[in-house]
């Protein structure tokens, strides 16, 4: 059958992956009907969004899982998966186990991960470094420390998108690489506002200062633009997500080689598993209900895991296939999910509405001169009222 | 009473004005020039960018014209740019905006003239307010109303059909429309419709046979302000339409958006034109009367 | 073909007609007889209501209370296509669209006459109106006079009983006017339909009705024929609105002399005997109406006799002028019109206007006397404006 | 045969009412009904889905201390002031101006009044790639060698709006002077006339004769202005996404944004009260003006 | 206060004015001298280009070629404000915004007037026009006669030499025109300044002009006072334009009965004895134009005398009237205007019209004689239109 994948990947590195899943599922016989949403999934999920409560739902559709799909779970507009999980067995393939997680309520599977994306990288352009005359640096410290260096060769030291998500992802990633593993779990998933509030939150809030010095000159909006002018050599480097890496591989660059990777900004080795999954709005159409689950089996199928995320740049959320051709940083990355050293993501921990507040004072940070002392003190707030 | 010398010549006092390039006419020319270049600077921009290969842009003189002309862009924005997996550009878009732009703009129009006929010339209890209510919802942002609407169409059973997204741009073009066709019949000499009424006509006969045949430049107005909204319309066409019925604006925001490394800005600005070239060309076919109909509709109360 | 309920003779019956707008009433309990092939003129002020009555009578207005009879039947509550009438508006109100066999024919297509029917009636009309050339034209292409036809055009083929005229003559031209005017008397002549014809101007009136109703604030003054409200207005407003130029008014009261009832104002009087009307007790409050063809102006040195042969060509020579008592009174302004002059005089402190012949020979300032034909002024109560 | 009876008042023009069905019930239905619907829900702490759980005032306290929101109503003063200001004045001097039987008029006119066909978006675009400090303007001035020059708007906070101005009125003006344009035609020739003869300087003229003689046309002009400047959305998405960071933010995307990003409805209908109250506040006055007491003659 | 190099009594003078738009020439060669203190009156059809003419001395428009003096300056190229000239506009053309003082006082302060003696202007000219009372109302709440007064009021302040009216009054209705005209004419009276005054209304132009020009086409037709122009007219459009009821025209030829030239026309005939003019020779095809008034209907039985007598009492009664050899017309159509009756006649196969007393005693149909004052009607060439 005819089905309507809508998704938001429209970058080149995810055109390509997202072409890996269709024609793996073409293959089954079936028809994947592409349609995609430009513009990042804050444009994208609204319209899903409509279209599922209008009555008219897509086949199967893209959310971070988390909690972004939760009410429209709760209220049965979406498919239950439990009796392909079992056939498939996915509670012992998928790795770490805690990515079903996100997919269950109330005991009942609701989709399908099909990668596992990473916030906490420091991409960096070694072309940039060399340009400047300095070395390329191994943690966040190094970098802050070469900014002035980078912007004396005429480069933007950090390349930052001017939209909330990036910059609250930065911010994040700070959390995590900086305050450690135990400062990040609290803060983020116990709402400890005290916590927030306190001293070693304190260390983040200067750190974020520091970034917004190093990324003013940085005039783009979307992330792929900033991932482009560390590319170019433009930029000395970019706090991203491993999706950036589908970037670099497009342009043609290899790691280690042109550009270096920092995992948890060369700080705690942690990784966040927040990640993309699909889930399937429940249907009419019998035929169309059956094409659901051939989908959702395809999408998981070790073949189809490793050539999605090959190109993706993402890690396969199966411990079971081989990743061979993986390069540099998928092995960091790799290893530390290894390590088990796996945490949950922001976007499982927090509600959409936390998360939207969370990046307007992040662009209210970078866009204006609030003080990281001040900026602080309303993330304290923010996190008491966090549900 | 000053210098009788003067006062006796027989010449004129006064120079005699206003030659072709008296002080006056070069400055109203000179003010209009230059006002027209700004508003044409942009148009210039759109076109000579999109003439040009990516390098040339990089060199960053925007204003420049092509060193190479290249239609390129043109063609990738038409046929090849793409968005996730479809590679097929605008041209699909392109057909499915005229396919939700004419019967919308017929409807709307249709509506709305009957509309505003009835309220100009055969008012009834309450037509004023139930026209009050009509002219507040033309100040609703569209973003209030996408919710209520979603229900609707979803109770009716519209939602993601055309004739959903028809029926919500026949909505909301309601409000302007039918305040122009108002103002518009109600210009119109009321004898006329009362001559018409003793020659036995109704109400549709009046309509048609009498007021239709008149209202020519309100129709214009009402065509081109129509099709430039439901044509540029993007949010009615992202949220009640399906990836296969997508309009062209939609199309254009996914190429514009789906930034494959470097953007390219060629590419870019060949799909804005070409995305914008269907108001433009109406609007310059029919500038005058457009004119005209907004001097009837819009100006007079 | 229709049931009689009136008398044969009544065309159109308005009976206590009310017509408001929310609380704003425009006419109240008006009533009116129109004989048949009559041909009645409503005259008044702007805004006096005459549209109001006319679009009443023709269906177009919802009236608020009272009844509408066309031909002995009620046609109150029915459209004004079923009523029998045709219209002709002020501005013509011709389909710009449609050329004028289009717009004569409109009418009848609506109403589902057969082809051939619909030919025969516009070759009728047309050449009645002798716009036979002019058919195949649209509006846009004729002058005033040929839009004027074609309007009344359009009523002529529906066959109507009754005529209604909405000001159908006040956009032209005085000359056209004068014209048209006469053709539609012809018309009338021709054809004895019953017509209501609005006007304002008051020449239209007395030259087209066989009787005049003069209507102000929505309430008929004055229903009579034309010479009965020239001679004999009803009341002071009529008198001054019907005449060209105007009926002048003088304040004064009732005196006596010789056992004769007079008119008194400063200081002058005027002899009252030949007033055909009831002169009012002596001290009475009045006011005396003269229009300028009544009242003749004779050179002062040759007193009153020379008024009445020497400078007044009119009526006032004619019939038995009654002298003003060599009261002098003084030319302030001469309007030569041509045929005749009117003078504007200073008389009793007050201002008059007598008419004279084109070659008067007064100057302002002259100082003349003045002869009154009072066997056709009028006098007025000062109270209730009605006349004596 | 005689229709002595007075026939029931609702079956008169009864074809008129029935065309007005669509009206009626677009506006009753859809605008009244919505507004109404959105109120209710504003009380209610619905998330994704609405649902009547009502919180009474809890949404809009929070709208009420939230930046966002204020700098979102900031920036549409900021805008809207502007915008107004700016239209209007441009609007009637280019009208001004085209009045003064100068030849080729069409083609000014035209080539004021084509951005008016373009989208918001499309606008958005152009502009955003005008103003872009890489290649456009700042660019150029500084190749030609002033090297400090910097007009950088899009990408500076406090100048953020003032670019989204620029684009605005390059879109609109061009409707305002058609709009002006129609009044100034309106007017009695005589006036100028009779101001001649009296010596009044032109601008004088304008000033105190003819365009105190325009009001209609002003507040006709006034609405629609006014209504673009209240949905403002489009333009602000296309040229800066509402950044950098908050600093072009407006009501309309805070709106949508929390209705369908944020997943909180409540705080969306909340917001979305708030400016039909803001509508109302200007409407109500016009309607006043255009239906009160004044009747067609 | 200016030096004069034109005659002293020369107040306006147009010289050899034209005026074209693009290749459209609306004036062509156009020369006008108007005295010290005049009425000149402009009379012509719509279109004819009256108010260009105007416009072009009050410096309103860029003439082509030609030269405008006013009181003996030559101010072809100054501006309007310049040239000592009050205008008032057919629209009145008041500011709308401003009370009846802002409008008054709008143009002196412009002028840097100081504020005593702008009030003290305002007060004169609110004096002379009787609108004190008005002075601070807007002109939406004034009448049209007001508005008319404080339109001509701004001129007024202005103090200026020249006047000019565009059709001031053909906006108002029949009464209130006929009353403001004397109310002009009283102004000039007063005031002496000379006035330049458009109308195509030849009423108007009648009472109010020391000089009329009658326009065609851009064109003087005639330059003459009101009596030369309606007694004899140069040509046939001004003959048929002025007076009102129109001069009726017969077509014919000269005969000859008795030694005595004739007016034949289908086979009546009328003796030209008394004609003031060269009559031409015989056989040549003429036009014989005669006002209503100068001629006489009677009945027929009582033949020539009677008709002189018994039913015209106008001036046709008084001088000796010509018969028409009791060549019998037929009264087509008879309105009644209140004073007296036009009556329509048919007289050798053309329509005539003749003026009648009021109580005339004829119907349509009746056969009547008639009786022509010879020595007022007018002769024209067939050809050029030229009167003989
Ligand atoms: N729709 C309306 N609502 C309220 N008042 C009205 C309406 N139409 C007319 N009137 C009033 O009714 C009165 C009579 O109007 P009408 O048109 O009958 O006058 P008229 O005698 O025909 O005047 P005119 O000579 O100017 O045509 C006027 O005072 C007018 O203001
Ligand atoms: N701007 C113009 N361009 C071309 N022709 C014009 C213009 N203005 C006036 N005319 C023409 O000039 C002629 C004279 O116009 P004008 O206004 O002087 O007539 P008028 O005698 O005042 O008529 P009315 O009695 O109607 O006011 C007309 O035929 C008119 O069409
Ligand atoms: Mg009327
Ligand atoms: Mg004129």
């Amino acid at each position: 059958a005819d089905l309507e994948v809508t998704h938001w990947w429209t970058s080149g590195g995810e055109a390509a992956a997202v072409a890996e899943l269709a024609k793996a599922f073409d293959a089954t016989g079936n028809k994947w009907v592409d349609g995609a949403i430009a513009g990042s999934g804050d444009t994208a999920r609204p319209i899903m969004v409509s279209r599922i409560t209008g009555g008219d739902p897509m086949a199967a559709t893209q959310f971070n899982h988390g909690r972004q799909a939760e009410e429209l779970v709760a209220s049965g507009l979406m498919r239950n998966l439990d009796e392909v999980a079992a056939a498939e067995n996915w509670k012992d393939v998928i790795n770490p186990p805690s990515l079903l997680e996100g997919c269950t309520l109330d005991g009942h599977l609701y989709c399908v991960p099909v990668n596992i994306h990473s916030w906490e990288w420091l991409w960096l352009s070694n072309q940039a470094f060399a340009d400047a005359g300095v070395a390329v640096p191994t943690n966040w410290d190094e970098f802050v420390a070469a900014g002035p260096a980078l912007e004396k060769a005429g480069k933007v030291p950090l390349a930052l998108g001017q939209q909330g998500w990036q910059m609250s992802g930065l911010f994040k990633d700070l959390v995590l690489g900086l305050g450690g593993k135990d400062l990040y779990l609290k803060v983020y998933g116990d709402k400890d506002s005290d916590l927030a509030g306190g001293a070693d939150m304190a260390k983040v809030f200067k750190a974020l200062g520091d970034a917004r010095t190093l990324a003013k000159g940085s005039n783009v909006q979307n992330w792929n633009e900033a991932t482009a002018m560390v590319i170019s050599g433009k930029a000395g480097g970019q706090a991203m997500g491993d999706w950036a890496q589908g970037e670099f591989q497009v342009a043609g660059q290899v790691a280690g080689k042109d550009y270096t990777c920092l995992a948890g900004l060369g700080g705690a080795q942690y990784i966040t598993t927040g990640g993309d999954a699909f889930y399937f709005p429940a249907l009419e159409d019998e035929e169309k209900s059956k094409a659901q689950e051939v989908l959702a089996e395809v999408m998981l199928s070790p073949e189809t895991q490793v050539a999605f995320n090959l190109k993706k740049g993402s890690l396969p959320v199966r411990g079971d296939v081989n990743l061979e051709a993986a390069n540099d940083c998928m092995k960091k990355g790799l290893a530390i999910l290894k390590e088990g050293n796996v945490l949950k993501s922001a976007d499982e921990l927090l509600s959409p509405d936390t998360t939207t507040q969370l990046n307007d004072l992040m662009s209210e940070f970078f866009s204006t001169e609030l003080t990281p002392e001040d900026a602080q003190a309303r993330f304290a707030e923010l996190i008491a009222s966090a549900d | 009473m000053a210098d009788p010398v003067a006062a006796g010549r027989a010449e004129p006092r006064g120079t005699r004005p206003r030659r072709a390039l008296s002080r006056r006419n070069v400055m109203l020319y000179g003010v209009l020039i230059v006002v027209a270049l700004y508003y044409l600077l942009p148009l210039y921009v759109m076109v000579v960018t999109s003439l040009k290969g990516m390098p040339e842009i990089r060199l960053g003189n925007i204003f420049s014209p092509p060193m190479e002309i290249t239609f390129e862009p043109w063609v990738k924005a038409w046929s090849e740019a793409c968005t996730g997996l479809n590679c097929d550009g605008l041209s699909r878009g392109f057909w499915n905006s005229v396919r939700i732009t004419v019967p919308s703009v017929v409807l709307s129009i249709a509506i709305a003239s009957v509309n505003g006929y009835a309220l100009a010339n055969w008012r009834f209890r309450g037509s004023e307010v139930f026209f009050a209510i009509l002219i507040f919802g033309a100040f609703i942002p569209y973003q209030v109303m996408l919710y209520p609407i979603v229900i609707m169409l979803r109770e009716i059973g519209l939602y993601g059909t055309l004739s959903g997204l028809v029926l919500v741009h026949t909505i909301f073009g309601m409000p302007i429309l039918t305040l122009l066709f108002r103002n518009y019949f109600a210009s119109v000499p009321e004898e006329l419709f009362k001559a018409a009424r003793v020659d036995g006509a109704g109400f549709w006969g009046i309509y048609f046979k009498i007021m239709l045949p008149m209202s020519l430049p309100i129709f214009v107005v009402a065509i081109i302000l129509q099709v430039t909204g439901i044509w540029n319309d993007f949010l009615f066409g992202v949220v009640y339409t399906k990836p296969d019925t997508y309009p062209m604006t939609v199309q254009l925001n996914n190429i514009v958006n789906s930034v494959q490394g470097v953007k390219e800005y060629n590419v870019n600005m060949a799909a804005t034109i070409i995305t914008g070239l269907v108001p433009l060309v109406i609007y310059f076919i029919s500038g005058k009367l457009f004119v005209r109909g907004i001097a009837a509709g819009a100006v007079k109360g | 073909m229709n049931q009689m309920t009136n008398p044969a003779a009544t065309s159109v019956a308005v009976k206590d007609l009310r017509l408001a707008y929310g609380s704003l009433t425009i006419l109240d309990d008006l009533s009116l007889d129109i004989g048949e092939g009559e041909f009645i003129v409503l005259l008044g002020p702007s805004g006096c209501g005459k549209s109001t009555l006319l679009n009443c009578i023709a269906g177009l207005l919802d009236i608020t209370d009272g009844q509408i009879w066309i031909k002995g039947r009620n046609v109150t509550w029915e459209e004004p296509k079923d009523r029998g009438i045709g219209m002709v508006f002020q501005s013509y109100a011709l389909y710009p669209q449609m050329t004028v066999r289009g717009n004569l024919a409109f009418g009848l297509k609506n109403a589902g006459l057969p082809r051939g029917e619909i030919d025969k009636r516009i070759a009728r009309a047309a050449e009645i109106l002798q716009i036979q050339p002019l058919l195949d034209r649209k509006p846009a292409a004729l002058s005033g006079g040929q839009r004027q036809r074609v309007a009344i055009g359009r009523a002529l083929v529906r066959d109507v009983d009754v005529f209604l005229f909405d000001e159908p003559l006040s956009n032209l031209d005085a000359k056209l006017r004068s014209e048209l005017r006469v053709e539609i008397k012809r018309l009338h002549q021709q054809l004895r339909n019953t017509m209501i014809y609005v006007t304002h101007d008051q020449i239209e009136a007395l030259t087209l009705a066989d009787r005049i109703a003069v209507m102000r604030g929505g309430i008929i003054q004055q229903l009579a024929d034309p010479k009965t409200i020239y001679n004999k207005p009803a009341n002071l407003f009529v008198a001054g609105f019907i005449g060209s130029p105007a009926m002048t008014f003088l304040k004064g009261q009732i005196g006596e002399r010789d056992g004769v009832r007079t008119f008194e104002a400063g200081g002058s009087t005027i002899a009252l005997d030949q007033y055909r009307g009831e002169v009012p007790a002596r001290g009475t409050a009045v006011i005396l109406g003269v229009r300028p063809e009544h009242v003749a102006a004779g050179h002062v040195a040759a007193g009153h006799g020379a008024a009445g042969h020497g400078a007044a060509g009119h009526g006032a020579a004619g019939h038995g002028a009654t002298g003003a008592g060599g009261a002098a009174a003084k030319v302030e302004i001469d309007e030569p019109m041509g045929s005749d002059s009117l003078l504007w005089l200073r008389f009793a402190g007050q201002a008059l206007s007598a008419r004279a012949p084109a070659e008067h020979g007064f100057k302002a300032g002259d100082a003349v006397s003045l002869g009154f034909d009072i066997s056709k002024a009028s006098l007025f109560d000062t109270e209730t404006e009605q006349r004596l | 045969m005689a229709s002595d009876t007075r026939p029931r008042r609702p079956f008169r023009n009864l074809s008129a009412k029935i065309a007005s069905i669509p009206m009626i019930v677009t506006a009753v239905c859809v605008f009244l009904g919505g507004t109404l619907w959105t109120v209710v829900y504003s009380f209610t702490n619905s998330k994704l889905l609405p649902r009547l759980n009502f919180v009474g005032l809890d949404q809009y306290d929070r709208l009420w201390s939230t930046p966002r929101w204020l700098v979102s109503i900031e920036n549409l003063a900021i805008y809207g002031v502007l915008s107004l200001i700016f239209s209007f004045v441009i609007g009637f001097l280019l009208a001004a101006l085209l009045d003064q039987k100068i030849r080729f008029e069409n083609t000014f006119r035209t080539i004021f009044l084509y951005p008016f066909a373009l989208s918001f978006i499309v606008t958005g675009l152009v502009w955003q790639w005008i103003l872009n400090p890489d290649f456009g303007v700042q660019n150029i001035v500084r190749s030609l060698g002033w090297e400090s020059f910097t007009f950088n708007p899009l990408y500076d906070a406090n100048l953020v709006m003032y670019g989204i101005v620029l684009a605005g009125l390059w879109q609109g003006t061009g409707l305002i002077m058609c709009l002006m344009l129609a009044g100034l035609r309106g007017i009695d020739e005589d006036i100028w006339k009779a101001a001649r003869v009296d010596g009044i300087p032109t601008w004088k003229t304008y000033l105190y004769v003819v365009i105190p003689m325009l009001r209609p046309v002003f507040v006709t002009t006034l609405v629609i202005v006014m209504a673009g400047i209240v949905k403002l959305y489009d333009l602000v998405v296309a040229m800066t996404s509402g950044g950098p960071g908050n600093a072009s933010e407006v009501p309309a995307k805070y709106v949508y944004e929390f209705m369908f990003r944020a997943q909180n409805l409540g705080q969306g209908f909340a917001a979305s009260t708030m400016m039909l109250l803001t509508v109302a506040i200007i409407i109500i006055p016009w309607a006043y003006l255009e239906f009160g007491g004044r009747r067609r003659g």
